[in-house]
């Protein structure tokens, strides 16, 4: 058994319109880690998360998730470690009440109607939204959209949380409390993002994706301290690190 | 159009609900059996289209009018005959329970006349015939337009047909023909101009959509011959309960038909009326509006009536009444408002 | 923001508001309101073509429904006033072609075809209130359940469900569209070419297929294999059965027996 | 004539579904001058922005832009003043090809087609992607999206820009290039966002929305110094105001 959690190996992918998305990824992550996916627009950060639960088969390389190197026949497994959470929440709460909702990995999963209840009840509760449970989807704010899509993916105890652009669209406050959240969590996080500075927040390691390929990986602070690096990358300095507009002092 | 449940009979709103449920239960075994789980969202999510494109309406030139996408024969192309048949079902039970387009009980007649036309007859019949797999701007629409032409016209003459022979409308069958082919005729030109352009729109674009609805559909392997059973078994069905209602009721169609040539003979139809009042005061579940009409002239008919509608007015008046107690009754325990999603309350608050 | 869809689509929104209530009627099964709401439908499309006094009781149910589920009537009049035009369309001819004088109204003589009218719009008003009731009490998430518990099949009501999710984003998604369509077109009324309007729609399905991808994924990842499988604790108990056998048994009686003839005859004699 | 260019007096707005998503806001704004508008989810923001160019019409209250008081008869000339963007460039870019979509505007302006090519072909040049003119829009990275959805705007050579979450979803470096886009723009420009960087950045002036009405209406830097007003709002400082530690002093 291999002590990472997460290794992905010349990761290689075309669109069937031969967009060559990803040219040769290649990673680790180990259990607990927590990490993030920053890049240019297009950088391919998304098709990379795909490619983590098996949605996307590589056109060449190789993904092993736990114990299982990602093949047609593990990705049952594998899509039961890892949790998804998708950019548009929209997307993801697609039954009709935010209970049926959380309630649908649980039972596809084959647990109980009271396991799948008790797990239900408990996923609303970390992200504290129960009392929303018998709400429709459509009539949810971003902020708490974005909660129960975390919830649906929690109901299912991953191993591993995979995020794409979770703070997109939420007002400062409710980023914040995002945030928050999911500094609670202890699962492995993978977030892909362009909120440089929930990354700071929240994790401890970077790897920086341009044009379909890995062009740094290392700690947080030393990739955001690396102005060639960012330059490269499409990418800048995170906010907070950039100076204050008043007093033009650097952070 | 859709027909309403105010304009059928149950015997043939219940036909044709069960023709409905029998058409939803075989092609749910065929999509299950397809095993493309790809398709479960997708059929949703257009049916959902179907909706949100509506709302977009273009000026057809010259009329002042505008003309939208209906969307069976589209989503018959997109999705193939059985899957579609099933979007076109939902979208006609949502229609039914919320934009009062129909009901309940004419939902069985809309399954049928708006999803088996398009899905199974112009789409495989018509549409796939012309245009193949190797699509052209001329093929495209040339097949769209007939399709769609086909499928509405056999989808309008099942809406006739069902009128007539639910007798609820006085108006005659030919004439009720004469009014509402050409009407639709228009419509399926609008609708196959619309498929067409939309169709091939999706061709330039990302032609590896149709491409994929076009092989991957066990469209062929649908079984035709299937399939003409079923319809021609539905034709006797029909034409069975044509003819059945037809002797039962000479007044209903024939004497439509009758009307509008001018053949018309008032005396014939009194005498049959009197003999078949007993039957009908049997049969209490079908209509029996002969016989009140030949009894209207007489005034102790018109007595009890009279009663009867003092009565019904009495009767609904209480229902009022309860309603309102009963109403008072919750508003004193409830609270009635219902506040309103603000879409601002951080969920931490309630923690 | 004014056609017709538009408007109900909001109105969508708004019996959704009012499924969510509690009340004892909103907690019944949603198998003992749907095969009430059956039973009721079928007795009043039963009726005869000029039947007019049998219909007036059937209003008891919605006005007891109404008061029970302390629905807003209002509302609920102002929906059935957007009467389809196809019922007025075809009924319209009735008076028109059914002229014999059937009622004498003292000096006024009512044809067979103003009564036929009549009674088309009562059954109208009757079978589509219902329809609207059913689903102010009880909410289309549940109906779907219900129906499935009751044979339906699994993919047509996932579908029905899907449908139901997806129909709110995807016209907020087209309302957006035009929108931005109408900012830039600067003719009266915002109206659309066919040219843009093809384009405004082909630009729109890819985005829904997109989505329906999208969706997809979402529900491989949460270990969908085909099968949408739902919680649901219904019971259809003591409670559920009477309404079911009252209101059916009402139905059914006021339907083969002349009750209201009856009883307006009794008061008649009285006050005569 | 007045001198403000927007004026908005106690403008109250309900959905058709009774949402009081305006219940009573005012302001105006003068030629040239560069206003964010701030809030949480769900404050009215969009809403507000809607009636700045008469998509919807007020419940009660005026909005008045340039000479003309909003009226059905005078929206015509009122959408030729008000160039609006949106948050979503999907939901604006609806033509076939970036050209198309750049004329659709001119176009039904009834400019001839010398004029119409004349007005696309400086647009695209002003936001720089002539490159893309031939380009299916679904087809463009959201950077690209954005760009094209002002350009489609500018065409129209509109007075005022009024954008919805104009940095929503666009990589760090995308989105600095937008803001030095928008600052090198002399239009009268009115910005809805949660993104309080770019506010700092490129608007003199903001207002804060919260559920519906104003609560707050002045200079950025006063308003962004204001720690009870912003949590009263749903929001925080500004991210590079976050990690000043002579600020944080101050604060
Ligand atoms: N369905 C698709 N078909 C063809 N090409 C695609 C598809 N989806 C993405 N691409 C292309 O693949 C590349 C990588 O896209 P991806 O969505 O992974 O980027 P990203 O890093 O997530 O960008 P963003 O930050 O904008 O979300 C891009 O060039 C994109 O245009
Ligand atoms: N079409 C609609 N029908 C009904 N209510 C709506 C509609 N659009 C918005 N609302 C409601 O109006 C209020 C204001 O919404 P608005 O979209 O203006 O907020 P916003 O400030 O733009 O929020 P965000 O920052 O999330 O974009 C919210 O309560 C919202 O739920
Ligand atoms: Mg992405
Ligand atoms: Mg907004």
């Amino acid at each position: 058994m291999s002590h990472h959690i997460v290794e992905v190996k010349d990761l290689k992918f075309h669109y069937p319109d031969q967009t060559p998305a990803l040219r040769g990824v290649s990673f680790q992550i180990r259990h607990g880690e927590s990490v993030a996916i920053v890049g240019a627009n297009g950088a391919g950060k998304s098709t990379l998360l795909l490619h983590l639960n098996g949605y996307l088969t590589p056109t060449d390389g190789q993904v092993r998730i736990g114990d299982y190197q990602l093949t047609p026949e593990t990705v049952r497994e594998v899509r039961r470690t890892v949790g998804m959470v998708f950019q548009d929440p929209d997307d993801q709460l697609f039954m009709s009440t935010v209970f049926d909702d959380v309630a649908f990995g649980p039972l596809n999963l084959g647990f109980t109607p009271e396991d799948v209840t008790a797990r239900v009840e408990k996923a609303l509760a970390t992200v504290g939204v129960s009392h929303l449970k018998n709400r429709p989807p459509h009539r949810l704010s971003t902020g708490q959209k974005r909660r129960v899509a975390i919830a649906s993916v929690l109901s299912m105890s991953p191993d591993i949380l995979v995020m794409d652009e979770p703070s997109a669209g939420l007002d400062p406050r409710a980023r914040t409390q995002l945030i928050e959240l999911l500094k609670s969590f202890e699962h492995t996080k993978i977030i892909a993002t362009h909120d440089l500075d929930m990354v700071v927040d929240l994790c401890e390691r970077t790897i920086v994706m341009h044009d379909g390929l890995v062009s740094a990986d290392g700690p947080t602070m030393e990739i955001f301290s690396d102005d060639k690096l960012l330059a490269a990358s499409c990418l800048e300095k995170p906010l907070r690190m950039q100076g204050c507009p008043i007093c033009r002092c650097k952070g | 159009m859709h027909m309403a449940d105010a304009l059928l009979s149950p015997a043939v709103g219940g036909t044709m609900w069960a023709a409905a449920a029998a058409a939803t239960v075989y092609c749910s075994a065929k999509v299950r059996q397809s095993l493309d789980d790809r398709k479960v969202p997708l059929m949703g999510v257009l049916a959902a289209f179907v909706f949100a494109a509506q709302m977009i309406n273009f000026t057809i030139p010259g009329t002042g009018s505008s003309g939208h996408l209906g969307g069976g024969l589209m989503l018959a192309i997109l999705l193939g005959p059985p899957a579609a048949f099933l979007a076109i079902a939902s979208v006609l039970t949502v229609q039914a329970l919320f934009f009062a387009d129909g009901g309940l009980l004419a939902l069985g007649c809309n399954i049928i006349n708006l999803g088996i036309f398009p899905c199974f007859i112009a789409y495989p019949l018509i549409y796939k015939r012309i245009v193949g797999s190797h699509p052209t701007r001329a093929r495209l629409l040339t097949g769209s337009l007939i399709a769609a032409i086909v499928g509405l016209q056999m989808g309008a003459f099942a809406v006739v047909t069902e009128t007539t022979l639910s007798g609820v409308s006085s108006l005659p069958f030919s004439s009720f023909v004469v009014l509402m082919q050409p009407i639709h005729l228009a419509i399926g030109i609008v609708e196959g101009l619309v498929t067409a352009g939309v169709i091939s729109f999706i061709w330039q674009a990302r032609p590896e959509i149709l491409e994929k609805a076009a092989t991957d559909q066990p469209i062929g392997i649908l079984p035709i011959g299937k399939i003409l059973v079923i319809m021609a078994a539905l034709t006797v069905l029909i034409g069975g309960l044509l003819s059945w209602y037809a002797s039962e009721h000479p007044d209903g169609l024939e004497w439509s038909m009758f009307k509008v040539s001018g053949q018309e003979e008032l005396e014939t139809r009194e005498g049959l009326h009197k003999d078949l009042a007993g039957v009908q005061e049997q049969t209490a579940l079908m209509p029996d509006y002969g016989f009140k009409k030949s009894a209207a002239g007489d005034s102790g008919r018109l007595g009890t009536s009279v009663a009867g509608l003092v009565g019904g007015l009495l009767v609904l008046l209480l229902g009022v009444v309860i309603g309102l107690v009963l109403k008072k009754r919750g508003a004193g325990g409830h609270d009635h408002s219902h506040p309103h999603d603000h879409d601002h309350s951080h969920p931490n608050h309630h923690h | 923001m004014s056609t017709k869809i538009d408007r109900a689509f909001y109105d969508i929104g708004h019996l959704d508001i009012l499924a969510e209530a509690d009340t004892p009627l909103h907690r019944l099964d949603p198998r003992a309101k749907l095969l009430t709401t059956a039973v009721f439908v079928v007795c009043v499309v039963s009726f005869g073509k000029y039947e007019i006094a049998g219909l007036l009781p059937f209003f008891l149910y919605p006005a007891v429904v109404i008061g029970l589920a302390e629905l807003p009537l209002s509302f609920l009049l102002r929906k059935l006033l957007l009467v389809s035009p196809f019922v007025i369309f075809i009924g319209i001819f009735n008076p028109w072609l059914d002229r014999e004088v059937m009622v004498q109204l003292g000096p006024v003589g009512i044809s067979g075809g103003w009564v036929s009218f009549a009674s088309l719009l009562l059954r109208f008003s009757l079978t589509v209130g219902a329809a609207l009731l059913l689903i102010a009490t009880t909410g289309f998430g549940t109906i779907c359940m219900a129906l499935e518990q009751l044979g339906a099949p699994r993919v047509f009501t996932v579908q029905l469900l899907l449908l139901y999710r997806y129909l709110f984003v995807l016209i907020a998604e087209s309302i957006r569209m035009m929108r931005a369509q109408s900012l830039r077109s600067f003719n009266a009324k915002g109206r659309i070419s066919y040219r843009v309007f093809l384009q405004m729609l082909g630009n729109l399905l890819l985005r829904t297929i997109d989505r329906a991808q999208r969706i997809h994924m979402a529900m491989l990842s949460r270990a969908f294999t085909g099968e949408i499988r739902i919680v649901r604790q219904f019971s259809f108990g003591y409670k559920e059965a009477c309404f079911l056998a009252g209101f059916g048994g009402l139905f059914l009686c006021l339907r083969l027996t002349d009750l209201t003839a009856l009883l307006g005859s009794l008061v008649l004699g009285i006050t005569g």
